[in-house]
């Protein structure tokens, strides 16, 4: 029987590719790590107007962006697996999956922490906090439709039709849900920060969302290679890896 | 072509026909959910006045999603949706002519007995006609949306709890544009910039929810 | 006419079977053998394209049915597993509508005839989930008696359920198909004999 | 130095409850994501070498 | 006799664990719904506040509604409620472990769940015990009355919807109790005594709802 | 031991079968045969309690089956045609499962047995969703090879969809319950000869 063995090459050699490189994105991410935090706790000055409470934005931001780019990144996976029918192209989509929920839901609960001493709440019904929430069911929908569909070829491919549908979606519902917010009264607390954000403390922000992008990949990287071990087991470069570090 | 989309509307009324409690059941949900809430929250009439928009809306919704179940999982569960894929006439067609017979049946009724409710909690009559135009165009796009959801879950068991994870987020948009026309109109202000971005969004749905709910049918029948 | 190159399929981490390759021409007969689980079922299904295969075409009139599509989809009858009937429409009103759908609109008179030919005489209007299992399948069956019938017939095990009589009857008709120039791919586990200028079996747990 | 003391540091100008509490939940998230990497990662292994076992049996089997 | 109410428990809940999603699911269809209501309603606090006891009880209802489905139907359709109720121990007992099995899987989630909500809704913190203590004892009440639901629409195709009408009336003594108790809770009052009538609520659904249930699914069967 | 008394049944307005008597003794073996809704599935049932009988009586050891309840329902194993698996279960966890319900809770090492004796070596912990069509018969009979199994059979086509090898083995496992002292009541379209001290057959459509 003749397969269409060129399917199953990419994964074939992606994967002694991504074993390679997760090491240095780690090493990256933990380094900028460092960086981040040094910055964000001795370099930044403390807020005039918020006290010491804003130094929550250094993980807050970083992660807020994370969430987003991540489930952009994401549906692109899905989107070229569908088309082009490339199995590592779904498998990275399913492995950003549980990352990006990850950052939406340390946004979330950063947010929330922030809120509280801020606002007072540890949450109102804001634009960007309702979207946010969204895009943490949105994800949450990704994977456990991809869960509960058994064969892997069809979890992909039906998972990918959400994501694209989705990804069509999120700017509907963000922009939804900011003109909502708007045309009501209001909450009675807005999301205005210090007038201008000192340099040090931008630079701060800079530096963990580039850690985070490094670790998002890391982490990325190592799902993908678990995936393809478990969905390739038959195939035969796999029997012949050798041992296992 | 025509003929067969003819078909599968006829097909899917008759079959609510024969279940003729299940119409009627989709729309006492609605009324039951509508009035359910007065009685959690209280009978204050003011408050019942602003919190009517949200709540009829996130009726409908709930409404609407509840009878996603009966769009294609019975069809695949007795093999007739096997059938419905060889038919001889694109999918999308088939896809279409469902979500007609499923607004119809579950969407429509909704429409028709919205100033009811809209009466029971008090509210304008302005507002009550914001209310039916913004139900016209925002149930045919939970039943375009909710097809693509009903799509990807069909033969996967527990969907029925599945889709409304993946169904009710999609929602959002309508249910914002929706509630916000009738509340602007309440509130005595024009609601016609809500309902023209209902009705673009009613045309999206249409373009590209059929295709996605057939390449969806597609993969799940695999 | 229909043409099965070195069509190959795996479920899960089994192959199933590979390497099959067949050639049925107009009145050809092929019997897919084999024992529970060998992929009867997933062979057909392939066949008629519900399933992707994992390797080797299939191609009708010398074209890939992939290509085909619908034009395809026009000249096949499949019958699977599962009837197909809505348990709330009678038994009539199921044959109509399936009929229809398939592109295939009868009258009344007609889809009366075909049920009273497959025996259910009296129970045209009576519910399908009134019906017993072999009546059932003889209503999904029934689609094979409309006048101008599909080309190219798929039929997963249409045997089942059905006590001898009505056995005896579907022989016939598909022995009648097979001289007008039809084809069929058939599984079943019963034995039958039906007769066929061009009859051949194909062992998949071989 | 911004900080006078280690405990003013853990103090955060008052706000310590949030700031530590963002900080840590979303350390401990995340090391708990590279754990269930690490664990799926070893299952995965185990089962390859379980099959390769298997596949070498076999092929003596056939071979005998 | 023990021995099979603790089979059934058992099978229920690795079924249910097999579809994990579904537990997941049924929590973020609750926390889904709760967040819908702020979307169609807008987003002022003390409004939200008021309406919280509401809306977190029409949320726990539907939600234990739509997994209603799960507890007869599928195992009609597959014959084995056949097999069930051949099983040589009393039906009710079946029925019990049904039930439980259910709630733990439905209800109780809701439960632990709550209190994140009723943050999100900015209650006070006695209304977030009773809160608590309230989903408690009526989240096992809607276990059982629903049972009786889903016996009765077992075979009833579209039985879907139509459980949700005859399910809905019976639900809403919990609603009003439960949610009563909250919003007497959040006004600083005493809630023990919508409390000790939910509790009482409970007492007789634990008596008379397995035995109804199996009666109605004796007839569902014949 | 079973004894059926002028047993009959209407069904809407339709008279299905009237005045079924016979006596069922240890070894003995009825087998139901009729035509596509005479009535088989609704007897078995209505022998197992799960239908009303409208006319007649059903006795087990000389007390109707009613007033014994679930004393009567310890003694049976009911197949019907609808399979009673759970696909999600792999294969064994339905047999033990079914077992445990019926009062014959089984250890693994039996279960596995019991599998690989209907011929699913390989396949017991395979989600029975993933199963073909005759390979989840397969399971459902499997309870029938359980040690220490009920008297009496119920059966409704046992054989649909199995292959000829595993007709052949069923029906061994038959002969042997029966010649133990075992009872069954049989419907199966297929020509099946099944050895049994006392065979008899009811024609319900005679
Ligand atoms: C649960 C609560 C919260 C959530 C879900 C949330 C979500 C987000 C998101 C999604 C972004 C990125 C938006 C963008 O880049 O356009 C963001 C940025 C930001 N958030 Fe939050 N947030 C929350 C609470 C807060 C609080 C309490 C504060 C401060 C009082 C805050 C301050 C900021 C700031 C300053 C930015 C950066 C804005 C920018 O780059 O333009 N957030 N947040
Ligand atoms: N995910 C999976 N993993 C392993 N095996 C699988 C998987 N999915 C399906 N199978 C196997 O594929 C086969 C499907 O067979 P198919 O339904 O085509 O059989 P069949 O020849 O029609 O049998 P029957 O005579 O019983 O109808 C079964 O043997 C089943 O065990
Ligand atoms: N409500 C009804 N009105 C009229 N006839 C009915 C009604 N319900 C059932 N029937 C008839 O009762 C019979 C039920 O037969 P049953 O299922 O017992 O048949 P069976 O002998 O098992 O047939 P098969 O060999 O096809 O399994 C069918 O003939 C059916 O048409
Ligand atoms: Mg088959
Ligand atoms: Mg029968």
């Amino acid at each position: 029987m003749k397969l269409n063995w060129f399917k199953y090459a990419a994964p074939a050699t992606f994967y002694p590719l991504a074993g390679k490189l997760i090491p240095w994105f780690a090493l990256a991410a933990a380094g900028l790590t460092v960086a981040g935090l040094y910055l964000s706790f001795f370099v930044a000055p403390t807020d005039f107007q918020q006290g010491e409470s804003y130094r929550i934005i250094f993980i807050h931001v970083p992660a807020a962006w994370m969430s987003m780019f991540i489930y952009i990144v994401m549906a692109g996976w899905a989107a070229a697996g569908l088309i082009f029918n490339t199995r590592l192209s779904s498998m990275m989509a399913s492995a950003l999956a549980p990352t990006g929920a990850l950052f939406t839901f340390i946004a979330l609960w950063t947010g929330a922490l922030w809120g509280k001493p801020t606002w007072g709440a540890w949450w109102v019904w804001d634009a960007r906090l309702t979207s946010e929430l969204i895009l943490l069911f949105l994800y949450m929908g990704f994977m456990a439709l991809h869960a509960a569909i058994d064969d892997p070829r069809r979890a992909d491919r039906a998972s990918a039709v959400l994501a694209l549908v989705g990804v069509v979606n999120v700017p509907i519902i963000y922009f939804s849900v900011k003109w909502w917010n708007t045309l009501h009264q209001g909450a009675s607390v807005s999301m205005t920060m210090a007038p201008k954000m000192a340099a040090t403390m931008l630079l701060g922000m800079l530096v963990m969302a580039l850690a985070c992008w490094m670790y998002s990949i890391a982490a990325a990287l190592a799902r993908v290679r678990c995936i393809i071990l478990e969905r390739e087991q038959q195939a035969e470069w796999i029997a012949n890896l050798g041992e296992p570090a | 072509m025509m003929q067969t989309l003819r078909y599968v509307v006829f097909r899917d009324l008759l079959l609510a026909m024969r279940r003729r409690a299940d119409v009627a059941t989709t729309l006492f949900f609605f009324v039951i959910v509508a009035s359910l809430f007065p009685l959690g929250v209280g009978p204050d009439p003011k408050l019942l006045r602003v919190m009517a928009p949200g709540i009829l809306w996130v009726g409908a919704l709930l409404a609407s999603m509840l009878s996603l179940g009966r769009l294609f999982a019975e069809d695949y569960a007795d093999g007739s949706l096997e059938q419905l894929v060889l038919a001889p006439e694109p999918l999308t067609l088939v896809v279409i002519g469902k979500v007609v017979a499923h607004w119809l049946v579950s969407g429509l009724p909704l429409v028709l007995i919205s100033p009811v409710i809209a009466l029971q909690f008090d509210l304008p009559r302005e507002a009550m006609v914001t209310l039916l135009l913004a139900l016209l165009l925002g149930t045919p796009l939970l039943s375009l949306i909710g097809a693509i959801g009903a799509a990807l879950t069909v033969g996967v068991r527990g969907g029925g709890v599945l889709i409304s994870l993946l169904v009710l987020p999609l929602y959002v948009p309508v249910l914002i544009f929706g509630a916000g026309a009738v509340d602007a109109s309440a509130m005595g202000m024009e609601a016609g910039g809500h309902l023209s971005i209902l009705g673009a969004l009613l045309l999206l749905g249409m373009v590209l929810a059929p295709w996605a709910t057939a390449a969806a049918l597609r993969i799940s029948l695999e | 006419m229909l043409e099965v190159i070195d069509l190959g399929c795996l479920r899960g981490e089994r192959r199933l079977f590979g390497g099959v390759s067949f050639k049925l021409m107009p009145g050809g007969l092929i019997w897919v053998q084999g024992s529970n689980g060998s992929g009867k079922t997933t062979l057909l299904r392939t066949l008629c394209g519900l399933t992707q295969a994992m390797a080797g075409t299939v191609h009708w009139r010398g074209e890939p049915i992939q290509r085909l599509g619908e034009d395809y989809r026009r000249e096949l009858t499949y019958i699977g597993h599962a009837n197909g009937l809505k348990e709330d429409f009678s038994a009539l009103e199921n044959l109509r509508i399936a009929a229809q759908l398939a592109g295939q609109s009868i009258s009344r008179e007609a889809g009366v005839e075909a049920l009273q030919g497959s025996g259910l005489a009296g129970r045209e209007h009576l519910p399908v989930k009134f019906l017993s299992q072999g009546q059932r399948r003889r209503v999904a069956l029934a689609r094979l008696r409309l006048a101008h019938p599909r080309t190219l017939w798929l039929l997963d095990e249409p045997f089942n359920a059905l006590d001898t009589r009505a056995v005896a009857d579907m022989q016939h008709i598909m022995e009648n198909h097979l001289a007008q120039g039809g084809m069929i791919a058939l599984t079943t586990h019963q034995d039958v004999d039906i007769q066929a200028a061009d009859t051949r079996t194909l062992r998949l747990d071989a | 130095m911004i900080w006078k003391s280690l405990d003013d540091f853990i103090a955060m100008g008052g706000y310590g409850f949030y700031v530590w509490g963002s900080y840590l939940v979303t350390a401990a998230l995340i090391g708990a994501e590279i754990l269930m990497l690490r664990a799926r990662r070893r299952t995965v292994e185990k089962a390859r070498q379980v099959q390769k076992i298997l596949s070498e049996q076999t092929k003596h089997e056939t071979t005998t």
